[in-house]
């Protein structure tokens, strides 16, 4: 944790608290400061937690080793003089007391979890895929990391991540559960089969020791055709592990792999140079697919209705109205329902008269490049997001050093 | 509690009991053979607590040696050294003729063992330890009835319990499982590895058993309570007995129902539980953890309840907060099926896990509130330092240190965290066995003369309880810290900068193993040599004391009449005991 | 307290048969108590019967609210008026179970062996009835010959496929609603229809088991009825064997709507 | 503790259970009740068999919808009471020791928790049909109802399966409700297996699906020409 001054950010009682979050005990308690500004809050709580654990521990210990101790029968006798059997004022007390505190960890631990989960509205989306037994990063210009390093007792994916840019893991699994776990981050989400699950994080600056990225660490810089990485040469990261916590099977502890936080320009340089430009952009994609399958009903243009809603208001949109009342977020789980079995969720005032497309007819890339397309028509989506979708290419081309 | 029973024996002494109307229950039949029948056809309610005690404990033992191999072989990180897995020979040895030529094949054997150190441990184990062993001798010892209200339906329950057994080790001699005790779907519905189908059957028959014996124990405290015993004049075994019962009552047959789908599941793929086919993996967790969370207050309420009744006799003090303590047990067990749902933080949409989290931070108080009580019911008591107080000791400091770490895991942003972690390891291991084993082991040194009509070795059982401490300390202390670091569950392999952390844990386990093996020595040291125990060793006010050690065939010459609380060590001679070795005069009078 | 006296000694009052005496067990202090104690017993076995069909009630509603359209199509292919029949049955039976009980009450064995024999009657009936028109043609397209809904189905009757000595009449397209993978109807809409006919044969063959069980316990009360082991002043055999009958029919009443009406 | 059971104690009524009518036990139910009751209950049966299919009547012929909440609650109300019938009468809770009706109480207390904390749960999350994307993912299944669709259609004419799919729907009533309201969404016409293909094409009698404007909509093509 990265001193004390991040501890009077909270409202926390007292300094002395701020001391013993930092140091011998949070490193013998999380091993290593948290990566994000929200992890530090995790941690905050988890050593609030633990003293006062400690606390209520050494208090009831203490006062029993001493009733042990003074009232020994050696000490005694064989009978015990008379006391009270129960005594209602002490009774209530220490019921009353303890919920208090119970009370405010729940709140506390309630808003932390809030502010794992919800991401800020142009967070990168990058699309994470659960198999037995590795993980998958699609990124949003649908390419994905080429780049491994050793853990545990095999070679594992590494994933790339901008440095102190809100990263939004969009998580399924293509088989049986799994759980994603970013240790440093603290946080974690179950993979599931059938539903999308959501996880976000904003990496905090670079330490200023932070290693330096080179051909041993990334072989890729050397191996790739035409020095195609070579930019990454020297550039500052920092390596966070990142486990599966879902039993899944044999090679459950074998299911791992390494988040490299790198700044964010490089990050964008990495991005174009895995992507492979003689693709279709995922929304050019999603275009083509649009046009042949959808045009006849959604419109993309500002303000024009047709037999089905309007795409420029759907991507992101917070309240979808739903016939019969109630409203849907536009994400992606609302859009693949839409699609897969389009009467669950009617859009208020259009008839319930889609064809439903199943796998068969529509797979589920061709649903992410529909995804893709929605984002960029869409007028909740900003600027950035739609240049990942569409590809535009990182402007500095200025190598590090 | 002086039982003078004027109804019926019209003898001042009926309540001293056991002048030979029968023999005691363990006498042995004229041949061997009969003894063996009789055994086996028995409705005695102490013969069939007996026959669990000595299965759960064999069960224990087995279940300790899978937990001893994984600990073995968590000492090294990385298990593939240049082309071999290590830790094979070991393996080898429990599943011989299978070659870890890779790590998965490797890790399949680790994950067999520690499903099946798990599935024996809770379905097995803990659930019937206190209340079909203890709680079947005691509870109707008590409350000064003859029997349980059913008792052949206890003798049925009991062989439920050992075909159910049969199936699960079937299970572990045909190949094994490999899904967890908590066989998570799809996995367990689509692996087709092992005997998931007969392991499954084995809980779902063993939960029949519990079933029964709850059922049993409801009525039993309902009809059978000796006269003048009214409700707050029971003993807080029973009470927390009785709270348990209610709970394996109600939840059981959903366990029940969700191992039957799940069977289904797998034999004719009908996807309940299956994305495939339109199921909800989600479902099962809901299904399996509505059982799955009031069975840890089953495993748990007993112990409670005998911390309640040992601490107070070894003490000879009036318990705390009687009624606090009655109460909070009920409390416990309602409360138990409201918050099922802080086991599926990670995977539940957020509205439910907001609820659940906030409904999982009330199960704290009433714990809270029994461990305050217990701890007052020290003060101004006479306390022994015998081993069964040693391990009421033991238990109040690790069963403190289980309950507080719940605190952290019912709180979601720490327990998105922790989720799945080593932390949940040490947790619940310091509730399941610091709490219910520990309970389990205060009891059986309290009531080992009552049971037995021996004493055992105190110096012996000192040395053990002291060894059992350390070990466990040393074992699962260090596991809170490998959890917060960053070490999942269930790893066959790890990262190296756990190395360290595992190794102390894995010497601990060796220590606990070694205090358990003093224990079992001490038991059957006392089988063999030891004293005669009197009647009533501890000087306890409660019915089992008035019986004999051991008590006869029908418990009690004639029923008991109950004149005064259990706990009223103030005011009551303890029955078998001369006034002059229980000066009562300083006493004085008994405040209320 | 003249009921606990009374019901010592046991004497041959009631229908003029004679029946044997009971002997409470030894550790009750009146067989009223044990009785009483029985009945508390076995209400709480009910209320674990009550939870195992409540996971597949939770089912039911789960998936009802996640696949809404595949309910409905399930539910519409199901024919209300077979269902309609069996409540009846059911309710008849239960019925007259009690009615039984009431005779050995009041000591008329005769009356209460016939109202058994009805009980059993209509048990038999409605898992007859269950299989014959219910399960069978659902399951595997045979229809039994006297059906009359086969008329329905004429048209795509197939000639001369018959099974059972031509007591069944296959019928094209209409069989293989079948639980989830084994599925293959093959005129289903919605594709999550499997999962209704997964809960559908679930539930209601976990009942048809119970339903066989209970008969089971009646034809035992029966037997012993025969050798005189009831009478006026005992009679929780006959009693328990009640409850577990109403129970069955308990869970029917919500079963019916569930799975027939609600669309 | 201390209190002195000896002055209301009762040697054969030990926990004063005959006051709350422990005996009540051996209370006989008479025959005209028990007819009573049964006449109760097969009245309640048609009762709710009849709000069903009236139900469908209205919709089918004059196309009057209920909201679906109506049908439920009917139901649901009905067989409740009927429940309570049963239990009331032929179960002889009315009579017995209330104990036993508390154990009833109590469970159905516990049924109802766990209904609804379930549904909390996922009745919040809308779950997508991630695993019938192609066909064999491990450890997941076929498709069933598409297969089944291919393989009835496999070796028989397009007229052949328009025929009997218009016999064996017939019994549908449910399924030829055609509306508008909100609360019930129409049925879905079938996913593009093989065999709707080929029934669009034969301009089927699809008086089951959705209405003329999906038919005029063209099928959705086969995956698209991989770029």
């Amino acid at each position: 944790m990265s001193g004390s001054t991040d501890i009077q950010n909270f409202d926390t009682p007292g300094a002395l608290l701020a001391s013993m979050t930092d140091g011998f005990w949070h490193n013998l308690w999380f091993r290593a400061p948290a990566g994000t500004k929200n992890g530090e809050a995790t941690d905050w709580m988890g050593m609030w937690l633990w003293w006062f654990c400690v606390a209520w521990f050494v208090v009831l210990m203490a006062i029993m080793f001493y009733f042990v101790i003074r009232y020994r029968r050696s000490r005694v006798g064989p009978v015990a003089p008379a006391s009270s059997a129960h005594n209602t004022p002490i009774e209530l007390a220490w019921t009353v007391i303890p919920s208090l505190f119970l009370v405010f960890m729940f709140f506390k631990g309630f808003w932390g979890y809030i502010d794992n989960i919800v991401a800020p509205a142009h967070a990168t989306e990058i699309k994470v895929e659960a198999a037995k037994w590795s993980w998958r990063f699609i990124y949003p210009t649908g390419a994905e990391s080429r780049s491994t390093k050793e853990l545990g007792s095999a070679f594992q994916r590494v994933f790339y991540v901008p440095e102190g840019k809100p990263v939004q893991l969009r998580i399924k699994s293509a088989d049986v559960m799994h759980a994603l776990w970013i240790p440093d981050f603290r946080i974690k989400a179950d993979a599931l089969p059938n539903r999308y699950t959501t996880l976000w994080f904003e990496s905090k600056p670079l330490p200023a020791d932070a290693p330096k990225l080179n051909a041993d660490v990334d072989p890729l810089i050397k191996t790739a055709a035409k020095e195609k990485f070579k930019f990454l040469d020297g550039v500052p990261y920092q390596d966070h592990w990142l486990f599966c916590a879902e039993y899944c099977g044999e090679a459950h502890s074998e299911m791992a792999a390494t988040v490299r936080v790198v700044p964010a320009d490089m990050y964008k340089k990495w991005l174009d140079a895995i992507t492979d430009k003689s693709d279709l952009a995922p929304a050019e994609y999603g275009k083509t697919i649009y046009q042949a399958q959808c045009s006849s009903c959604h419109s993309v243009d500002e303000g024009k209705t047709n037999t089905g809603p309007n795409w420029t208001e759907l991507w992101g949109n917070p309240s979808i109205p739903l016939a019969g009342g109630g409203t849907a977020v536009g994400d992606a789980n609302y859009v693949r329902e839409s699609v897969r079995d389009p009467a669950a969720k009617i859009h208020a005032g259009f008839p319930n008269s889609m064809t439903p497309f199943p796998a068969a007819s529509l797979s589920d890339d061709q649903l992410e490049a529909i995804m893709a397309y929605m984002k960029y028509v869409s007028k909740f989506t900003t600027q950035e997001v739609k240049d990942e979708v569409m590809r535009v290419p990182a402007t500095d081309a200025a190598p590090a050093k | 509690m002086t039982t003078v029973d004027t109804s019926k024996s019209g003898g001042a002494h009926g309540g001293h009991g056991g002048h030979g109307h029968h023999g005691s229950y363990l006498e042995p039949r004229s041949s061997f053979l009969a003894t063996i029948w009789d055994w086996a056809t028995t409705v005695d309610h102490k013969k069939i607590g007996v026959m669990y005690l000595f299965a759960v404990l064999f069960l224990f033992f087995v279940a300790g040696v899978l937990a001893l191999m994984v600990r073995t072989e968590l000492l090294t990180p990385v298990r593939f050294v240049d082309g071999k897995v290590v830790g094979q020979e070991l393996f080898s040895l429990f599943y011989p003729g299978e070659e870890a030529t890779s790590v998965n094949k490797g890790n399949t054997v680790y994950n067999r063992i520690f499903t099946l150190h798990g599935a024996i441990m809770v379905f097995m184990v803990i659930v019937p330890s206190i209340p079909s062993s203890l709680g079947n001798f005691f509870l109707p010892l008590m409350i000064g009835a003859k029997d349980v209200a059913f008792p052949k339906l206890n003798l049925l329950s009991w062989y439920i319990y050992v075909i159910g057994s049969l199936f699960g080790i079937a299970a572990i001699t045909q190949g094994g499982v490999e899904t967890g005790w908590t066989f998570y779907t799809p996995y367990s519905s689509n692996t087709d590895f092992g005997q998931v189908t007969l392991m499954v059957l084995a809980a779902f028959i063993l939960g029949f058993s519990s079933i029964l014996t709850g059922l049993n124990f409801v009525v039993t405290v309902h009809k059978l309570r000796a006269p003048g015993m009214g409700w707050f004049d029971m003993p807080l075994f029973v009470w927390a007995t009785y709270a348990t019962a209610i709970i394996q009552v109600l939840a059981t047959p959903v366990i029940g129902i969700t191992l039957l789908l799940l069977c289904l599941e797998r034999v004719f793929k009908i996807g309940i539980f299956d994305p495939a086919l339109g199921g909800d993996p989600v479902l099962y967790q809901h299904f399996f953890w509505f059982y799955s969370h009031p069975v840890v207050y089953v495993m748990i309420l007993p112990g409670m309840g005998i911390i309640s009744d040992v601490l107070a006799v070894q003490s000879r003090k009036h318990i705390f907060g009687y009624k606090a303590i009655a109460f909070s047990s009920l409390g416990i067990a309602a409360v138990s099926f409201l918050v099922w749902g802080h086991h599926m933080f990670t995977s539940m949409g957020e509205i439910a896990s907001v609820v659940f989290s906030g409904l999982t931070f009330l199960v704290a108080i009433p714990t809270a509130v029994k461990v305050f009580n217990w701890i007052s019911t020290l003060y101004k008591g006479t306390i022994a330092l015998n081993t069964p107080m040693l391990y009421v000791l033991i238990f109040l400091f690790l069963f403190s240190i289980g309950g507080l770490t719940g605190l952290p895991l019912a709180t979601m942003s720490t327990d998105m965290h922790l989720h799945d972690t080593y932390f949940v390891v040490a947790h619940f291991h310091y509730v399941m066995m610091g709490g219910t084993i520990m309970a389990l082991m205060a009891g059986l040194h309290h009531w080992w003369p009552k049971m037995f009509g021996r004493m055992y070795n105190e110096f012996g059982g000192m040395v053990g309880a002291i060894l059992v401490f350390v070990g466990f300390n040393v074992t699962f202390f260090t596991q809170f810290f490998l959890g917060t670091q960053g070490m999942p569950r269930r790893y066959a392999s790890y990262v190296t900068e756990f190395q360290t952390l595992h190794q102390i844990s894995t010497v601990g386990s060796f220590i606990l193993l070694l205090g358990f093996l003093v224990h079992l020595f001490v038991f059957i040291h006392s089988l063999m040599a030891g004293a005669k125990a009197p009647k009533n060793p501890w000087g306890g006010l409660t019915l089992e004391w008035v019986a004999d050690s051991p008590p006869e065939t029908h418990n009690f010459p004639h029923e008991p009449l109950v004149k005064n609380g259990p706990y009223d060590f103030e005011s009551t001679v303890p029955p078998h005991w001369d006034p002059k070795d229980y000066p009562l005069e300083n006493a004085g009078a008994h405040k209320h | 307290m003249s009921t606990v006296n009374s019901t010592h000694e046991h004497q041959s009052s009631g229908g003029g048969v004679p029946y044997k005496k009971y002997k409470h067990a030894h550790h009750w202090r009146s067989q009223s108590e044990e009785f009483d104690a029985v009945k508390l017993g076995f209400w709480l076995f009910l209320a674990t019967e009550v939870l195992l069909f409540g996971g597949i009630f939770c089912a039911y509603a789960i998936f009802r609210m996640m696949h809404p359209e595949a309910w409905k199509e399930g539910s519409s292919a199901l024919d209300w008026r077979w269902g309609g029949l069996n409540t009846v049955v059911l309710l008849l039976s239960s019925y007259t179970m009690a009615a039984s009980i009431f005779a050995v009450q009041t000591g008329q064995f005769a009356r209460a062996k016939r109202n058994l024999l009805i009980t059993l009657f209509c048990g038999c009936l409605f898992v007859a009835i269950k299989m014959t028109f219910e399960y069978i043609p659902k399951w595997s397209g045979f229809f039994f010959i006297l059906d009359p809904s086969l008329a329905t189905y004429k048209a795509a009757a197939v000639e001369g496929k018959t099974a059972f000595m031509g007591l069944f009449q296959y019928v094209e397209g209409y069989g293989g609603k079948r639980p989830g993978e084994l599925f293959t109807h093959p005129f289903a809409k919605d594709p999550n229809v499997p999962m209704w006919w997964s809960v559908y044969y679930s539930g209601t063959a976990l009942h048809a088991l119970h339903v066989i069980i209970g008969m089971i316990l009646i034809a035992r009360v029966y037997i012993k009825l025969g050798k005189g082991h009831y009478g006026p002043t005992y009679y929780s055999g006959v009693e328990i064997a009640g409850l577990y009958w109403h129970l069955v029919d308990l869970i029917w009443i919500f079963l019916f709507p569930l799975l027939y009406l609600i669309h | 503790m201390a209190h002195a059971p000896a002055k209301q104690f009762d040697e054969l009524d030990p926990h004063g259970a005959a006051g709350h009518g422990q005996h009540a036990s051996h209370v006989i139910v008479g025959p005209f009740t028990l007819r009573t009751v049964l006449a109760l209950l097969l009245f309640f049966t048609v009762l709710t068999v009849g709000q069903a299919q009236l139900e469908v009547f209205l919709s089918h012929a004059l196309d009057i919808e209920f909201p679906r909440w109506v049908n439920i609650v009917f139901c649901m109300g009905i067989a409740v009471v009927k429940a309570l019938l049963v239990m009331g009468y032929f179960m002889q809770l009315k009579y017995d020791n209330p104990i036993n009706s508390v154990v009833m109480a109590f469970t159905f207390l516990g049924l109802g928790l766990f209904l609804g904390f379930t549904a909390l749960d996922l009745g919040g999350r809308g779950s997508v049909y991630e695993w019938k994307v192609n066909y064999q993912v491990p450890g997941g299944t076929k498709n069933t109802i598409d297969n089944a669709k291919k393989d009835f259609a496999k070796d028989r004419s397009i007229q052949e399966v328009d025929r009997i799919r218009a016999i064996i729907k017939h019994e549908h009533h449910e399924d030829h409700v055609v509306t508008s309201s909100p609360q019930r969404s129409r049925g879905k016409t079938g996913l593009s297996g093989a065999l709707d293909a080929a029934a669009q094409d034969a301009h089927s009698h699809d008086t089951h699906g959705t209405p003329d404007t999906h038919d005029a909509k063209p099928e959705p093509a086969a995956t698209p020409a991989a770029h």
